[in-house]
């Protein structure tokens, strides 16, 4: 699919694009002040910033699951393929291909990781074989989760539980992921893993990702395109590798400083953080 | 821009705890209280007492109680009617027993032996949880009630099974039987209800109320921060036994004055305090007294202007009434589904920043 | 004008049995403004409020009609009449509670205006044994009676009557309490299929009724050995389980049918005008009969009333004395157009209850009507009135009543 | 046989059969919640609700006849037609299709994501909603219900065990037929829940609704359907207890039957329901019998029940079958 | 390794006593799941100690030991010198052992201070009739432990959400907030399971700076759960490694890092 190191120079056409949307909670907390992306197809968009930045909210704002949290989009538009989407229901959303990892895993804690893998496929008409064969996909990608399969989800280890939300995913067979935090709570080489299969998935399959992550070092290795957020705004966009050598985001993002990586001990001192807004 | 906190300094955590933290709510706290104590007295008539006052203020406290138990430490109960009924039992067997002891003491010793009950039917929730928890305090609502009909002692073998309250008094002033005045039932039942709002208020800021909280949200994690569930689940059972026994006296003593036990503390008085609190806000004393006056005044509200404002046959505003409730019910749960309570702090912090959108 | 509040009971769990009963008391009423301007040409208001047989809204319809000149007040609903009694007392205003409420109320000594006449719950269950000997050719001597009653201070009633009566005639009384609402009646009928007794007493109320008599006739137990007191014996009570409900019996303390000359005036002022209260569809069923009957009754009193006073617009003390003084004879019902609807009776200062003149109905599925099988008789006072003396002394002295006689 | 023993049998047969009838109130709780985590309050009065309606349109009872009447001055009460009553049950499963439809769309597409108290909450809003529209609808006057089951005592069984034993056993026929009914039911559901897409996403939605969404389920078809079955479950409840007691309001009271065999087979269980159904029948019957007529004053049955459940519960604090209940940190 | 009864100071002068908690041979299984197999480690006054090892391995649950919540088939827990005897959970923490979750367990309903307050429970001791009145000793003890609450909000920097229900924080906040609670009561030990989940360099920065300080201050002994290698091999003084449930690795970071088996079965690739 598209090359990581050179985006910038490709016209691509856009699969979603978010036009300048203001969410609101429960009528009165503003978290989103205007944000604009734009998913190319077939890339992977990350999507950065810190706590709170409103990564989650805008993910979900794109997948309909902001009104199950009494959220709102009250401004602006969300496009797939064109078509405006901001006003339809989740299901409607992942029937056109769209599908959410949500943070902090959600998996069906009653069902068993079978189960919970193959309630991924609900949308799917093409039949028990194919489903199958994508179950084994799974597994394969995740031999843990083979292991566990009869257990309920509730009863697995987070580490278990993220792989289930990720598989879970993968079987409904998308064309757009978005993937809220998928490294979280992964041990190190999970992540490598997650994210070798994030590329592979991506690469074979042509499937586009749209992923919220805090571990901007990985995230930026493999993605093509970088947008940080902070307060609700995007205050910093462009190519992944450009991001990648950005002064600011180098030092707040990736914890390097000029001479390479800090250790954590050398922290203690107090030291204010550079705000491109407040 | 009319309604703001701007101003407002606290200067030490005292202050900070307060109950209204905001001047102007505590001003307008102070007005309520007020024209309750100063004015309603002197204004009110047998019918606004008897049909209006009496029974928003008695369900008040029993929502108030409810709420500690359900809205504050989690444990769904459905045995309110049957601890009801305790208190209005105690109270009974006290009064009859003990004629010169003044009422006050009558109904706050009933409150107590509820207390006593309540404790004794919480020990399940130690291990039963959730709505099977409300379904098995359906045991205590029911064998409670069956008990009270079935022994006679309780009644004081009176021929008809039902028990009234005669006349008693409390400082020289009549507030039971028939010949009380209006303005004194009202009083006796409002230094009750306030009197329990501010216990209530003041267990649920403090560390017993933290307690209750930290077991309604997630019993376990409050466990292993060092909370014993089950002292503060019992505790939780006691003293809102204790709320809903004094409720229960007052309900049979002040209001009704003749109550048999099946039809008044029968398992719908249960469903109708759980209402109370659920529509007016869990975990909110405001939300109790909102509750209570919204499955209490709404009905009267209702009827008058159906029966007598448009003369409709009663049966059909009856009727009207029940899908009306039910609609508001739903209608209000959409528009905010944690209950008046919360609909009212919404509707201030957007007070706060009017004109201003956000 | 002469205001008769009517707290009726057209919603909840027993609005199949308020809705007839409402309907006949406000139709009477409708019937005398029509026909008659009134009582004594003074026009009658019946404003009606609905309790849904609760006792929090019965004192909420009472407080907010009382205001209004209220003479009499007929609550219908055992639960309303304890809470209203000392507060009519205090208001004074007087209360009929025909067939129902508080028995020991018939002493009219202690309970000043509180009125029971014609016919009281003790009553009804010496007159049920009465017409049990009356079958066994005048001895009970070693047999069975059970009684099925709804587990409440109503059902529980009779209890203290049967056992005396047991006592009396040597019959062995069995006690069979149904809880609230009683759907469900297998274990208690299956003990009376084992125990065979040789006849049921029934005090139900609401569903408790249709499923007792359905479920009597799952076991085959003789229909006509089985009966049930006026508050079990409507058309409600037996037609769901129809045809095999045919021979039941139940007690009343007025008559049946529509075949009364005032039901032609009825259906001329009243339905036809397109006055009747509710549906206007339960004319001549038992209740509605129960309802004219009542209505019959406090009219009959505010007239008094107006004799003894020699005023039409009567005050609330002033109806009260009529219904002290009542009388109704024979004569005076078949000038009404209600000819042999209901026994005779006065009343006085210490009798607030009548004389306790029941009469037996029969239920005839085929024709799917209520039929009277038997006199009004009189109950066995020798037994009820000592229990009478007891219990309201008992009250006047908890509520340091001295005596109005 | 000796007597003793022959009554406590009966007894025992005859607890088993109310269990039965108490069960098919309690699927219609164990449906919705398993699909959705509500706990229906409205389940009695759909119960109500549905026998209501399937009398009034087999009577050709004119809806809102008394309500029109008032208004109008008319006087239209009836079509004057009677439908058979095959036909009458399937218009009726209709309006409790439509009726499923209304409660998404108006009810709970708004309240997606909210905690269960709040969702048992809006199940009370509705269950008062309902009461007043099927008593404005269909009058709130006793209504019979025949759409032609048998009852009374089954003589065979009466005869033949009256052979065999020296007494006859009493078995109502209506009894019988609710357990066909109630076994063809059970069965059915257990195989949809257990076997099928719908039936794995319904148990997806219980656990977490937004996660369901998204997966792509769509909540308001599932919802949708649970609450038809709910509705149809509720209209086979009240045609079995309206042939008893006929069609009244006190039949939206058999809910608090149907409460401790719902906390005793577990609120999200199947065929708990129905085994709970009969522990608590025969429970209830039999401690009457044995211990609560007898020494007790009787009409024990309704806080026995609750004590049983109470019991069991204390050992098995999600009910015999139920999901075990998930503590983790 | 040093000598288990010695204290000694660390390279950046923080003095390491000896040890508080042991564990020996724990083995703890759910049915068939053998989560934890005969493990046994010791924490040692002051230190920070790292627990580390694949998703799945027993390390939350290896938490849930020391906090009470789960008993072990086998294997016995030395607190303070003495075997700890059967305990409530409440009862380990009222013996001075905080704890923070892996998924967050917040009091969803509360404000943050509220929450921040409940980690003082275990110390809070007036009766119910005096704070039902409140005015005196409830007050009195109210304010007392509000101004400590108060103490590590301010540490922590949070005051600004001080009031905020915590259900509309963010989640890097929300693992903040449970610190303060954890810290608010003032523990011996403190048990994080991963407390930088879900955090950006920069916040994991802050946390580390947190961790240090209350390390270095109120010399509370810490056990940390963490995926981030960077951190743990900065911060901790020693780490245990866990794989199924067996310990494969325990010694210093540097020991840990270069251990054969823990680079296999953990960190894939030799860490820097
Ligand atoms: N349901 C809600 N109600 C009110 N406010 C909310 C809600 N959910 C999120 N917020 C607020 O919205 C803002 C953005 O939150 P969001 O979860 O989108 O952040 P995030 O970038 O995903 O952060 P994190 O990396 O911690 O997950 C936060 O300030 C949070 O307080
Ligand atoms: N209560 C329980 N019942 C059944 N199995 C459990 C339970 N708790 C934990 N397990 C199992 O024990 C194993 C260890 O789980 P644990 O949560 O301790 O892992 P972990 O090391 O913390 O992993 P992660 O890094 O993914 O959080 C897992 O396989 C899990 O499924
Ligand atoms: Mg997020
Ligand atoms: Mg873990």
């Amino acid at each position: 699919m598209l090359d990581a190191a050179n985006t910038n120079d490709v016209a691509v056409d856009n699969l979603l694009e978010v036009n300048n949307i203001e969410v609101i909670y429960n009528h009165v907390i503003l978290v989103l002040k205007g944000v604009s992306l734009n998913v190319p197809k077939g890339g992977i968009t990350a999507l950065l910033g810190g706590n709170g930045a409103g990564k989650t909210t805008t993910l979900k704002a794109i997948s309909g699951l902001l009104a199950s949290e009494r959220g709102e989009v009250t401004k602006g538009s969300i496009k797939y393929r064109g078509g405006a989407i901001q006003h339809q229901d989740p299901a409607e959303i992942v029937k056109q291909g769209v599908v959410q990892v949500m943070e902090g895993r959600h998996c069906f804690e009653h069902l068993t990781i079978e189960e919970n893998l193959l309630t991924g496929a609900y949308t799917r008409s093409d039949g028990n074989a194919a489903i199958q064969q994508d179950l084994e996909m799974v597994y394969n990608y995740f031999p843990r989760l083979k292991e566990r399969r009869r257990s309920q989800a509730g009863y697995t280890s987070g580490g278990e539980q993220q792989m289930c939300a990720i598989g879970r995913a993968l079987m409904s067979r998308p064309e757009t992921i978005l993937l809220d935090e998928p490294s979280m709570g992964l041990a190190p080489q999970l992540v490598e893993q997650i994210f070798e299969i994030v590329k592979s998935v991506n690469e074979q399959e042509g499937v586009t990702f749209l992923l919220a992550e805090q571990n901007t070092n990985v995230a930026l290795r493999f993605a093509h395109y970088g947008y940080i957020l902070e307060s609700g705004r995007v205050v910093m966009d462009g190519p992944a590798k450009d991001l990648r050598e950005n002064q600011d985001v180098k030092e707040f993002y990736l914890g390097m400083s000029d001479e390479g990586r800090k250790s954590f001990r050398d922290v203690r001192s107090y030291r204010r953080r550079k705000r491109w807004l407040s | 821009m009319f309604y703001r906190e701007a101003g407002d300094f606290n200067t030490s955590y005292a202050q900070d705890q307060q109950t209204f933290p905001i001047r102007f709510d505590r001003y307008r706290y102070y007005l309520v209280l007020f024209i309750a104590v100063f004015v309603v007295p002197f204004v009110v008539n047998d019918y606004w007492v008897n049909s209006l006052f009496l029974p928003f203020l008695i369900y008040a406290i029993a929502a108030i109680g409810l709420n500690i138990l359900v809205g504050y430490c989690g444990q769904v109960s459905l045995g309110t009617g049957g601890f009801m009924a305790v208190g209005a039992y105690a109270c009974y067997k006290l009064m009859t027993a003990m004629p010169e002891v003044s009422m006050f003491i009558h109904i706050l010793l009933a409150g107590g032996i509820t207390a006593a009950v309540g404790a004794l039917f919480g020990l399940p929730s130690l291990r039963i949880k959730g709505f099977y928890l409300a379904v098995a305090t359906l045991a205590a609502q029911f064998f409670l009630v069956w008990l009270f009909n079935r022994v006679p002692w309780f009644y004081n073998y009176s021929a008809s099974g039902q028990i009234s309250a005669p006349e008693r008094d409390t400082f020289g002033i009549l507030i039971t039987g028939p010949n009380t005045e209006a303005w004194a039932t009202y009083m006796f039942c409002l230094i009750f209800t306030v009197g329990s709002a501010l216990v209530a208020r003041n267990l649920t800021r403090g560390s017993v109320g933290r307690k209750w909280m930290a077991i309604r949200d997630m019993d376990i994690a409050a466990e292993i921060i060092g909370v014993n569930p089950l002292r503060a689940k019992l505790t939780a059972f006691a003293v809102s036994s204790f709320f809903i026994g004094i409720s229960g006296a007052l309900f049979f003593s002040i209001y009704l004055g003749a109550v048999e036990v099946g039809e008044a503390f029968g398992i719908n008085k249960s469903f109708l305090v759980l209402f109370m609190i659920i529509i007016g806000g869990l975990g909110s004393i405001f939300g109790s007294f909102a509750g209570a006056a919204f499955l209490v005044l709404l009905p009267v509200l209702l009827k008058i202007v159906g029966v007598d404002w448009l003369g409709w046959p009663t049966d059909i505003v009856a009727h009207l009434q029940l899908v009306i409730v039910g609609g508001l019910i739903v209608v209000f749960l959409i528009a905010e589904p944690h209950g008046l309570a919360q609909l009212w702090r919404v509707a201030k912090e957007k007070l706060r920043l009017w004109p201003f959108p956000h | 004008d002469l205001v008769f509040p009517s707290l009726s009971y057209r919603t909840g769990p027993y609005a199949a049995g308020g809705i007839p009963f409402a309907d006949g008391y406000a139709d009477y009423f409708t019937l005398l403004n029509e026909r008659d301007g009134g009582i004594g040409g003074e026009p009658i208001r019946v404003p009606e409020c609905e309790t849904a047989y609760n006792t929090e809204k019965g004192v909420e319809c009472y407080e907010s009609t009382k205001g209004e000149g209220a003479l009499v007040y007929q609550p219908l609903s055992t639960g309303i009449t304890y809470q209203l009694i000392p507060k009519v007392t205090a208001d004074d205003i007087s209360m009929l509670t025909s067939g129902l409420g508080r028995t020991s109320a018939k002493n009219g000594n202690v309970f000043s205006h509180v009125f029971n006449f014609p016919a009281n719950y003790w009553d009804g269950a010496s007159v049920a044994v009465k017409h049990i000997m009356e079958q066994e050719g005048g001895s009970l001597e070693g047999k069975k009676i059970a009684l099925v009653y709804h587990n409440s201070a109503y059902g529980k009633e009779p209890i203290r009557t049967l056992q005396e009566l047991s006592k009396k005639h040597g019959f062995e009384l069995k006690e069979v309490p149904v809880d609230h609402p009683g759907q469900e009646q297998k274990s208690q009928w299956l003990q009376i299929r084992r125990d065979k007794p040789d006849y049921v007493i029934m005090y139900g109320w609401g569903v408790m009724n249709q499923v007792a008599v359905q479920e009597a006739a799952n076991i085959r137990f003789p229909m006509d050995k089985f009966i049930g007191i006026w508050w079990s014996g409507s058309e409600n009570d037996v037609l769901a389980a129809g045809a095999k409900a045919d021979g039941y019996k139940a007690l009343t303390f007025h008559n049946v049918g529509s075949d009364y000359p005032l039901y032609d005036d009825l259906q001329e002022y009243v339905v036809d005008a397109g006055k009747a209260a509710g549906a206007g569809d339960q004319v001549g069923s038992v209740l509605y009969n129960r309802g004219i009957y009542a209505a019959m009754l406090v009219a009959e009193a505010a007239r008094t009333a107006q004799e003894i006073h020699g005023v039409t617009d009567i005050t609330s003390g002033q109806m009260r004395d009529g219904m002290e003084q009542l009388e109704i004879t024979e004569e005076k019902m078949a000038a009404l157009g209600l000819p042999d609807f209901g026994p005779e009776f006065s009343v006085s200062c210490e009798n607030h209850g009548g004389e306790g003149f029941v009469a037996v109905t029969q239920w005839d599925a085929e024709a799917k009507e209520w039929n009277l099988v038997s006199d009004f008789m009189q109950s066995d006072q020798d037994v009820i009135q000592p229990l009478i003396d007891a219990d309201s002394s008992a009250y006047a002295e908890e509520n340091a009543i001295e005596g109005n006689c | 046989m000796p007597e003793q023993l022959a009554f406590t049998i009966e007894v025992f047969l005859n607890g088993l059969m109310a269990g039965v009838l108490y069960a098919l109130v309690a699927l219609g709780f164990v449906l919705i919640y398993k699909a959705s985590g509500i706990f229906n309050y409205a389940q009695g009065v759909m119960a109500l609700f549905a026998a209501l309606t399937l009398v009034g349109i087999m009577e050709g009872q004119v809806p809102f006849g008394h309500l029109i009447n008032a208004i109008l001055g008319t006087e239209v009460h009836h079509f004057g037609w009677h439908i058979p009553a095959f036909l009458a049950i399937v218009l009726t499963m209709v309006v409790m299709i439509v009726l499923a439809y209304c409660v998404q769309r108006f009810v709970f597409r708004y309240l997606v994501g909210q905690e269960p108290i709040i969702l048992f909450m809006a199940t009370i809003g509705l269950a008062y909603f309902l009461e007043g529209v099927g008593d404005l609808m269909w009058g709130s006057e006793i209504k019979t219900l025949d759409v032609g089951l048998p009852q009374g005592i089954n003589v065979w069984i009466d005869e033949f065990t009256y052979n065999a034993t020296g007494y006859g056993f009493f078995i109502d026929n209506l009894d019988i037929v609710a357990s066909i009914v109630a076994a063809v039911l059970v069965i059915g559901l257990v195989m949809f829940a257990q076997y099928t897409k719908q039936g794995r996403a319904m148990r997806a939605v219980a656990d977490d609704h937004q996660a369901a969404l998204s997966v792509g389920v769509s909540l308001n078809f599932i919802w949708i359907l649970v609450w038809s079955l709910a509705g149809f479950v509720a209209l086979v409840a009240g045609i079995m207890w309206g042939a008893k007691s006929g069609v009244q309001f006190s039949l939206s009271l058999i809910a608090l039957k149907a409460l401790p065999v719902l906390m005793l087979g577990g609120f999200t269980s199947i065929p708990g329901a129905i085994v709970g159904g009969l522990i608590i029948g025969v429970g209830e019957k039999l401690f009457e019998f044995l211990i609560g007529a007898p020494y007790l004053g009787g009409a024990t049955e309704n806080w026995f029940a609750y004590m049983l459940a109470l019991v069991f519960l204390v050992f098995r604090p999600q009910g015999l079958f139920g999901e075990k209940i998930i503590e983790r940190v | 390794m040093k000598d288990q009864a010695d204290s000694y100071v660390t390279d950046d002068g923080r003095t390491i006593g000896p040890t508080v908690m042991e564990m020996k041979n724990i083995t703890l299984r759910f049915g068939g799941v053998e989560a934890i197999k005969d493990i046994s480690f010791d924490i040692r006054e002051g230190e920070i100690r790292a627990i580390i090892g694949p998703n799945g391995a027993g390390k939350s649950s290896m938490l849930n030991v020391i906090s009470g919540f789960y008993v072990p088939q086998e294997g016995e827990v030395w607190y303070k010198g003495a075997k700890r005897p059967p305990m409530k959970p409440y009862q380990v923490a009222q013996q001075g052992i905080a704890r923070t979750f892996q998924n967050i367990a917040l009091f969803e309903g509360m404000s943050v201070l509220d929450n921040v307050m409940t980690g003082r429970l275990t110390q809070m001791k007036t009766g119910m009739l005096a704070q039902s009145f409140w005015k005196g000793a409830a007050e009195r003890e109210e304010i007392e432990n509000r101004e400590i609450a108060e103490k590590v909000i301010d540490f922590l920097e949070i005051q600004a959400i001080r009031k905020t229900p915590v259900a509309r924080l963010p989640y890097g906040l929300k693992k903040r907030v449970e610190l303060a609670r954890a810290l608010a009561a003032e523990p011996t030990i403190l048990l994080l399971d991963e407390p930088m989940a879900g955090m950006n360099v920069e916040e994991k920065e802050d946390m580390s700076r947190f961790i240090l300080d209350v390390n270095d201050e109120f010399g509370t002994t810490i056990a940390l759960i963490e995926h981030d290698m960077g951190v743990v091999m900065d911060l901790s003084d020693r780490v245990v490694v866990m794989d199924y449930g067996r310990k494969i690795g325990d010694g210093s970071p540097d020991e840990v890092r270069n251990n054969q088996e823990v680079i296999d079965a953990y960190l894939g690739v030799a860490h820097d």
